[in-house]
């Protein structure tokens, strides 16, 4: 049933999902309505009642009018075809002139001088503003001691070579600024001193380099606020896109290329690093490594020319040099940067082709020129953040490495008395002092020395003295005898061996910790070498899991001892070793337990958070176990024919062993050969299996652990707690710190800025306004997403981690705002909309759609709640496994992620849970039998069980194999053909994904990009079919952006919008624009999504699209970047937030109906 | 068992670990004896010091003073007089003090030919002549300005800073009290004044936490909206969480620029800083109270460490854990069993050296009463002395001392020669964790 | 030609030196503005000083407490209030100065129904029950002399010290005026005072000259008999000669025993020191004013040069010749012709280098008015400011620095790295002259 009211604009398919509004559809779809086959309604509706969502109440949305621009073509695919052309065609001319050029000689001698340089084909030199010519090859060396100055560049056009020298290479000063200005960035569009287009008019110009964003940033003209005309092509993108290596293929790779028995090592190290089972993974097929390679010049110069190898030597010099040597070695270094240019234009020239044959659409080349000129606008608040995050960070720092300090110099009483040996945790910590050492006088020096520094006698004190009074005058004047006592005991020094001693009196494991006192300013006194990641700082804190003191071995790491232990009780007269002090252990759990029978500790749901969802390490383990899940159902076939299913048995060797178990501790263990008299050892659980040894109880896995009280500290509670908050508050600003500050700013002077801000009545004189160029890689990855690793990373600010505002240091000019929103669930609609086009062709017939589209966190319906329901956990949780599965996450990784989030969850239970959950989404796989198998099972007359898609269970087959293989004499039969999976609601999602991953070659549905050579089924046969699947959608949610960003440049000229591309994090656009245009933008960019979409809708052959995904569900027009426009960014490095700190106001999240309201549906100004 | 962990289970001993304190103080020559001084004391106000408050107050001062003048090239130190008659013009504010010679008074309460009325007149003529105690740093900061933006080519921000007693108004107790307070006047564009603000309290919170035994007991807090003092149009408070209690050690206050106009009589063109902006600078006051900031770091460095030892007594060990640069005792020097003339001298000739080397030494060896080593660390761990030295017998053959630190309560052996570079470098190097 | 020699020519220039000599310490922010405010200062009182003045007090408060408490072991700090409602009892001289709170005595003052002597009654008590302020330091001694005994085990001798402002008596200028007292109070044997006394007028007459740029300026002299203040049996007095005649720095009193008995109610047994002899220990103070030290050593510093130059102009050079020890501003940072951005984020490094070290910089450079090297070199010599830094160009190429000196005028050239350490061990260093 429907709720809401109906009218003439409004359309519903036949599953009662609301389409576009009558008069959006006329004008993009042109009047094409959609046709519905009655069996496909039939079969949808029979699908969605299976998974309880038909008939289900839905809401109408109200219906949006709206006049959109005149569109070219016959349909929306050639509409967008004409604007990609007419955008990309002066590039592309350039492109093409550089590809067929032949390059003039490459000059003998480079000029020394400050600027550019132009070398004609004799060899004469000129010096010039810039290079003028439409195409260049570029590429930029900067010595890096001397921060990011750029220190040379070579260019080369198809008729001139070109040098660029800067001016700290050429003059020798003390010392710079450690700020650069547009002076020291090198020009390649305007003349010294400049910052305006000459004769009022950017020219359209190409820049191909290697890495190319890495050079941009250091051209003068791309920090201008206004963007110029220039555009980038990077040999590394398109090589990614021609040949790329997923991550897991690159470290293979790598290790094949280090030589074939070299290689193989290195492949058996990471997998017992991705704590794969014995088998391991077979890498049948090698092909790919010959077609491909890793990313960096040298090796895609190997891959697409060849010849002799590039020398890169001579880099170091950049790398590790100081600019002395770089003056030194001149005209080597100027020749190495040329060689570069060359090798780079030799790639250029062989991919350019390849490019355009593999990624046929104008769409995606007009999209990547347009992703490579991202732009961060930023201001004096950028330095603040710094400075105020560096700040707290080290004040944290301070902070724990007090503590510490303190608990260890506590710990130290507990040598007197040998107090120690009854303490539970640090019993085992090497106690011993020296003796102080004195050098043997021989016996008659002794007597000299005696006489000197000794006193005659020894003359006692009276019983009592009166005031003396003072000293006379001549006493006063002459040398004072104490004094001169002093003076001569110091003499004794000579007997003190040379080399003092380091704290003798002080217990071994204290004198580790102390720095030996010396000169240097850094000299600290007491236990300063102590850290979090020691191992007796979790015995100082005097650590406790459930009660239970935590004990180290060098075996298996970290665990705990539990007292009651009793046939190792053995008198141990033979043992000189620190001895237990089981009592003192059994006395600190008894405590614990008159504690706990108080107040029982509570499980808690330890909650997630979007870290999981951005958190790329997660992803990439996603990848590794990929492989691992198809090769183990492999496997596990041919290991039936074998006729020997090995159990894994290492998991309950030690309980087959232990003779001796403790009847009231269930836990990881025990285990036995640790000997501790009267003691038994537990091991801490591990999150990859508990057979892993656990380095450090602090790690982030155990943070949950510390919140719930299973994991606590026995003494000095407070410093211990402390210690991990403040643990957990620095591990953002540790990790990005670096990354962060080392981000090349640079600030515009007043004349440089445009004069809608320079005169803003906001514009403040001593303010600085500027930009950061993130250095992005427009396709890094396989799937040809962006790469970049401070931006495109950068979680959300966070109350508890210092530095997470990051994204919303990038703040606007005055007189400027930016416009840019998410594009809503990309990756799920994209999934979705190819398993609906593969079903039934129509929007929401598939479960796994229909949730998409239609369904409500409020009403349970939505995909998250669903999962939750199934499995049982939280919302939070199953969004983890919902994008999981789709980046083709098998059940080992939802699994191990089930255990992470409840420790108390046994490994049978979370993969009946696991299980339970995959059989309802993604469904069951069956197996369509292939020839030779439909003929064996003919042959043999094998019954066989089939489903309703025809194939076979899993279970049925190895019935059948095993049959075939009793019966006949042959090892090995192919009977397998074509998988499917069936019954979930992501079934037939699934099975479109496979098979595009399967076909021969592999392309985009929308945009028609091939899968990278090095993914090719010809290459890697059925291998890396989880990057495979993940690609199909990944690769998609690229052609969704590129179409965007075509879209909108087109709108943006159209009706002259004043506004740049700024930067695209995914599934997120933001635009920089005047204020003034701001809501014209904004409607841009929504009718963008809705063009977008229904490019995506006609390439899969349905002309129509759902309303509910139109339109973004709120455009933000904000000051600054952030994931909400009213999130106030408060961290530990920012208490009061953003709204108080940077007058940083709250900004307007505006839907479609909002936007038409304020603009009233016109983009016109 | 750390102090922290005792005193959040139970506010009965948070009473009683306040006492302790106290006692500790009065016990410990940080605070003279008398009970009317230690409720001084306890009230956050200025008290008579014993030798060792004395010297934690000198090194608390010093310390401020170097972090606050020496943080910007800008903040120039200032010192105005304590009363003035000229001062109650600009800020006749109810309840203020005036310094009356009493002698005046009398001659004229004994003026029999006055009538009542006339009696009445004189006296407020008198009180009127009299001179007005000063009762915060802020006004005289702000009289100095006009001289002071001198200083700086008349270019802001600059500050002026400032450390002196101050009487705090009795509030009816009958009996105002002294409190050595500690000033930093910031003047800035109006702009920025917020930013500065946060930047000083960063600054301040910081230096607190510095010393700070545990530095999570200090911290900052906006002063909410109701409780803003005017002109104030934003505050920041920093606290220091006692045993008893949260409570201010200083308030930094985003004060506007009414303050600085009325003590300049609206002058707007002598204020105006050069440049651009005409605009009268802004003022953010930093406001410390030292004493109650000696409190807080005696408190926060009080250790309280019950220990079991091997006969299964409970023992308890105070220490007063002070950081090295405040503690005000850094060596205590001390004689080994069967004192001599020649240890004694020795001992004196080490003082010397320790004093000419500005390390204070406590006189130990004068103290010629019998006390157990033990004792005696006890003693010394309650007066927070970093290091205990003793002369031995050996020492005279050999030059070598025995030195026990606080922290660790672990004797090492030393030379005679290397002892003083050694405390030294530990100070100052103190600073580095 | 030297300050001594003028002076002692022609009186009319000593009055004429004397009023250079203050407005000098106007000019150079030694004293800040205002005709009431010089002429406290030139009474030799406490008034309100400019950041110069502010840091030369300091620096000489912190010589002389390192001097006196450093001299012997048994001298300790102390710090007592400066205001007390228990004092009076103890010491009831006229013309006391009382802390009044103005409005409670308006109130009564305002109360009708009381009839005059009802009136006088009530302002009498409400006199009674107003604090006290002391007038000096002795009295805060002698009451905490008993717990000060069982510092040194009840031992004799031992001495209090103490600085702080005190007030005197306005003398009937009707306005009581504050001075920057030092105060140590040694407690001795009968026996012994008088050979204490002249112990501690030779150190502290040795202190003073140590600073002195002519040392013989500074002298004692024995106070007449006829000048004796009660109780005192002796006294001597440390003299400065200005320009306008000597005057008295520092006071020396042998004071027997009986204040300390009064102040004590004559409770002889507390007072009794351990040992054999049982009398009373007797008082000898030694107390400074530091107010009129500073204007001493200021006196004493300026030098005055006439000298022609090459076109015969007679140019006159005054320089203010402090002692580098106690000199507020030990170097002037400044930039050169052509200042640019990177010239002056040097120029900040380094005065922050210079202000960790503890040597206090003048940011000259932030200064941006052009005035020529020349009249930057006049000012900086009238402030005393021992070295000037000047960052040029040729700084940023090669890192060198011109160093000029104050006291030879000559300019030599430094490294920029070297410069700190140089500072340090010049200023260490003039203390062992």
């Amino acid at each position: 049933s429907l709720q809401g009211e109906t009218s003439p604009e409004t359309r519903l398919n036949p599953l009662n999902i609301q389409m576009l509004s009558k008069n959006l559809h006329e004008q993009i779809f042109r009047g094409l309505e959609p046709e519905y086959r009655e069996d496909a309604v039939e079969r949808s509706i029979e699908h969605l009642q299976k998974h309880q969502l038909w008939g289900k109440e839905t809401s109408l949305l109200p219906d949006v009018t709206l006049k959109l621009p005149q569109m070219y073509g016959k349909n929306i695919d050639e509409h967008f075809r004409k604007l990609a052309e007419k955008q990309s065609f002066p590039y592309l001319e350039a492109a093409i002139k550089l590809h067929q050029a032949e390059l003039p000689p490459m000059p003998q001698e480079w000029s020394y001088e400050v600027g550019w340089t132009r070398y004609g084909p004799n060899g004469e030199s000129q010096k010039v503003d810039f290079p003028e010519e439409s195409a260049l090859v570029f590429d930029v060396e900067v010595c890096m001691a001397e921060g990011h100055c750029p220190t040379l560049a070579v260019a080369v056009s198809p008729t001139n070579w070109y040098s660029w020298c800067s001016k700290r290479l050429i003059e020798e000063r003390y010392s710079w600024s450690n700020q650069l200005s547009l002076a020291d960035l090198i020009p390649l569009e305007t003349p010294f001193n400049s910052a305006r287009a000459p004769k009022g008019q950017w020219k359209k110009r190409l820049i191909v380099g290697h890495n190319v964003s890495f050079d941009r940033s250091h051209i003068k003209e791309q920090y201008l606020l206004k963007g110029t005309k220039v555009r980038f092509m990077d040999t590394m993108s398109l090589h990614m896109a021609i040949s790329g290596l997923t991550g897991f293929q690159r470290t293979l790779w790598m290790a094949n290329k280090m030589g074939k028995k070299r290689g193989l090592q290195e492949v058996k190290e990471h997998i017992k690093k991705a704590a794969w089972k014995k088998e391991g993974p077979k890498i049948g097929s090698w092909d790919w490594v010959n077609i491909s390679s890793i990313n960096n010049l040298a090796d895609v110069h190997a891959l697409y020319v060849g010849g002799p190898p590039l020398q890169k030597e001579a880099r170091e010099t950049f790398v590790k040099g100081t600019m002395m040597d770089v003056r030194n070695n001149f005209q080597e270094l100027m020749q190495y940067c040329a060689l570069d240019v060359e090798a780079t234009h030799q790639v250029f020239t062989e991919q350019l082709p390849l490019f355009m044959e593999r990624c046929p659409h104008p769409v995606t080349f007009a999209g990547m020129l347009e992703m490579g000129v991202s732009y961060l606008p930023v201001n004096q608040n950028w330095g603040r953040y710094l400075e105020d995050s560096q700040d707290v960070y080290e004040e944290l720092q301070r902070e724990m490495k007090k503590s510490l300090m303190t608990l260890a110099d506590d710990a130290c009483q507990l040598l007197q008395d040998d107090r120690y040996k009854e303490d539970p945790w640090l019993w085992d910590l090497e106690w011993d002092v020296q003796e102080f050492k004195q050098k043997k006088v021989a016996a008659s020096k002794k007597k000299n020395s005696k006489k000197a520094a000794e006193p005659q006698a020894a003359t006692p004190l009276p019983e009592w003295e009166d005031d003396p009074g003072p000293p006379s005058e001549e006493e006063m004047a002459g040398p004072c005898p104490s004094r001169l006592a002093v003076e001569n005991l110091k003499e004794t020094v000579n007997r003190l061996p040379k080399r003092r001693q380091h704290l003798p009196g002080h217990p071994g494991w204290y004198r580790k910790l102390c720095e030996k006192m010396s000169a240097e300013d850094s000299w600290s006194p007491g236990a300063s070498l102590i850290s979090l990641q020691m191992r007796l700082t979790p015995k100082l804190m005097g650590l406790t899991w459930d009660g239970f003191p935590l004990h180290y071995t060098e075996k298996h790491g970290w665990g705990y001892l539990v007292p009651g232990r009793r046939d190792n009780l053995n008198p141990q007269e033979e043992n000189d070793g620190p001895v237990c002090p089981h009592r003192a252990i059994e006395s600190v759990y008894r405590e614990y337990c008159e504690q706990n029978s108080k107040e029982k500790p509570e499980y808690l749901d330890s909650s997630p958070s979007d870290e999981w969802l951005t958190d790329s390490t997660v992803w990439a383990k996603v990848e590794e176990l990929g492989s691992l899940e198809s090769l183990t159902e492999e496997s596990s076939i041919s290991m039936i024919r074998n006729g020997a299913q090995k159990k894994n048995k290492s998991q309950d060797q030690h309980h087959v062993q232990a003779k001796s178990q403790c009847d009231y501790h269930h836990g990881n263990g025990p285990y036995n050969d640790v000997d501790i008299p009267g003691c038994w050892f537990f091991k801490l659980p591990h999150k990859d299996g508990n057979h892993n040894n656990v380095g450090s109880p602090f790690s982030k896995d155990f943070l949950a652990k510390m919140e719930d009280g299973t994991l606590r500290a026995g003494r000095g509670g407070t410093n211990a707690t402390r210690a991990l908050e403040i643990n957990k508050m620095m591990s953002f600003w540790r990790n990005a710190h670096k990354r962060i500050s080392s981000q090349m700013v640079l600030f515009l002077k007043k004349g440089e800025l445009p004069h809608a801000v320079s005169r803003h009545k906001e514009f403040d004189e001593e303010g600085q306004y500027g930009a950061i160029l993130p250095q992005v890689i427009t396709a890094g990855t396989v799937t040809r997403r962006a790469v970049e690793p401070t931006w495109l990373t950068a979680s959300n600010a966070r109350r508890d981690r210092v530095g997470s505002e990051l994204k919303a240091m990038v703040q606007v000019p005055p007189g400027y705002h930016l416009v840019g929103a998410d594009v809503d669930s990309q990756e799920l609609w994209i999934a979705a909309v190819l398993g609906e086009a593969h079903f039934a062709g129509m929007h929401g017939c598939t479960a796994f759609g229909w949730m998409t589209l239609q369904g409500k966190k409020s009403q349970g319906t939505d995909l998250h709640s669903r999962t939750a329901d199934a499995v049982g956990i939280s919302r939070e949780h199953a969004k983890v496994f919902n994008y999981g599965r789709i980046y083709g996450a098998g059940q080992p990784f939802a699994e191990r992620l089930l255990m992470q989030f409840n420790h108390r969850l046994d490994q049978t239970e979370a993969a009946s849970k696991a299980r339970q959950m995959y059989a309802l989404t993604k469904g069951i796989r069956s197996y369509l039998l292939s020839e030779e198998g439909e003929w064996l099972v003919d042959e043999l007359d094998i019954e066989v069980q089939r489903e309703e898609s025809g194939g076979v269970s899993l279970q049925e087959l190895r019935r059948i194999s095993k049959l075939a293989s009793k019966c006949s004499q042959r090892k090995r039969w192919d009977i397998v053909g074509k998988r499917l999976w069936g019954g979930g609601t992501e079934s037939d999602m699934f099975n479109k994904l496979e098979s595009i991953a399967h076909s021969a070659k592999p392309a985009t549905p929308v945009l028609g990009c091939r899968i990278s050579r090095a993914l090719e089924p010809t290459a890697v046969s059925n291998e890396f079919i989880t990057s495979r699947v993940n690609w199909v959608v990944q690769s998609s949610a690229v052609d969704y952006l590129h179409l965007m960003l075509v879209a909108m440049k087109w709108l943006f000229e159209e009706h002259n919008i004043d506004g740049r591309f700024c930067i695209s994090i995914h599934d997120e656009v933001r635009y920089l624009v005047r204020s003034e245009d701001r809501y014209r933008a904004a409607l841009a960019l929504q009718i963008t999504n809705l063009l977008t979409r229904s490019v995506f809708a006609h390439a899969l052959g349905m002309q129509d699209l759902p309303q509910s995904v139109a339109f973004f569900s709120a455009v933000d027009i904000d000051q600054c970047l952030r994931k909400e426009v009213t999130m106030d960014c408060v961290t530990p490095s920012n208490p009061t937030g953003v709204e108080r700190k940077y007058g940083l106001a709250p900004g307007e999240a505006l839907d479609i109906y909002q936007i038409i309201d304020i603009t009233k549906g016109s983009l016109h100004k | 068992q750390s102090t922290r962990r005792c005193c959040s289970s139970s506010s009965i001993e948070d009473v009683d670990q306040a006492g302790t304190l106290l006692q500790l103080c009065v016990d410990r020559h940080y605070v003279s004896p008398g009970q009317p001084n230690v409720e001084l004391f306890q009230r956050g106000m200025c008290c008579s010091y014993g030798p060792l408050g004395t010297e934690l107050r000198r090194n608390l001062l010093d310390q401020w003073w170097h972090s606050v003048t020496g943080s910007r090239a800008q903040v120039f130190g200032l010192n105005t007089l304590s009363s003035s008659s000229s001062r109650d013009r600009a800020a006749d504010g109810g309840g203020q003090l005036r310094m009356v010679e009493s002698e005046h008074l009398k001659q004229l309460l004994d003026r029999q030919e006055l009538s009542k009325e006339q009696l009445i007149q004189e006296v407020r003529m008198l009180l009127q002549r009299s001179p007005s105690v000063r009762t915060n740093l802020l006004q005289g900061a702000l009289e100095q300005f006009v001289p002071s933006m001198e200083l700086v080519n008349r270019k802001l921000p600059f500050g002026l800073a400032e450390t002196g007693l101050c009487l705090q108004p009795s509030r009816g107790s009958g009996c105002p009290a002294e409190v050595t307070q500690t000033s930093l006047v910031w003047f800035c564009s109006p702009r920025t004044s917020s930013q500065w603000l946060d930047h000083w309290t960063r600054q301040r919170l910081r230096w607190w936490r510095k010393f700070a035994r545990s530095p999570s007991d200090f911290s900052s807090s906006e002063v909410p909206e109701e409780e803003l003092e005017e002109p104030a149009s934003r505050g920041v408070r920093i606290i220091y969480h006692f045993p008893w209690g949260p409570e201010s050690l200083e308030t930094l206050w985003s004060r506007g620029n009414s303050e600085l106009l009325h003590t300049h009589q609206g002058v707007r063109s002598k204020l105006q800083p050069r440049g651009g902006q005409k605009s009268i600078p802004h003022v953010v006051s930093v406001t410390g109270n030292m004493d109650r900031g000696m409190m807080a770091f005696l408190s926060n460095s009080l250790q309280q460490l019950k220990r079991e030892d091997s006969k299964q007594r409970l023992q308890q060990r105070r220490v007063l854990k002070l950081h090295p640069v405040l503690a005000p005792v850094k060596v205590a020097l001390d004689i080994g069993r069967g004192a001599t003339v020649e240890m004694r001298r020795v001992c004196e000739g080490l003082l010397q050296e320790f004093l000419e080397a500005n390390i204070l030494a406590w006189p130990g060896y004068l103290d010629t009463a019998q006390t157990s080593m033990e004792q005696l660390n006890t003693k010394y761990d309650e007066m927070g002395v970093l290091f205990t030295v003793v002369i031995g017998e050996n020492t005279l053959e050999s030059g070598l001392l025995q030195v026990r630190s606080r922290d660790t309560t672990i004797k090492e052996t030393m030379h005679i020669s290397e002892i003083r570079n050694f405390l030294s470098r530990y100070i100052s190097a103190a600073d580095n964790i």
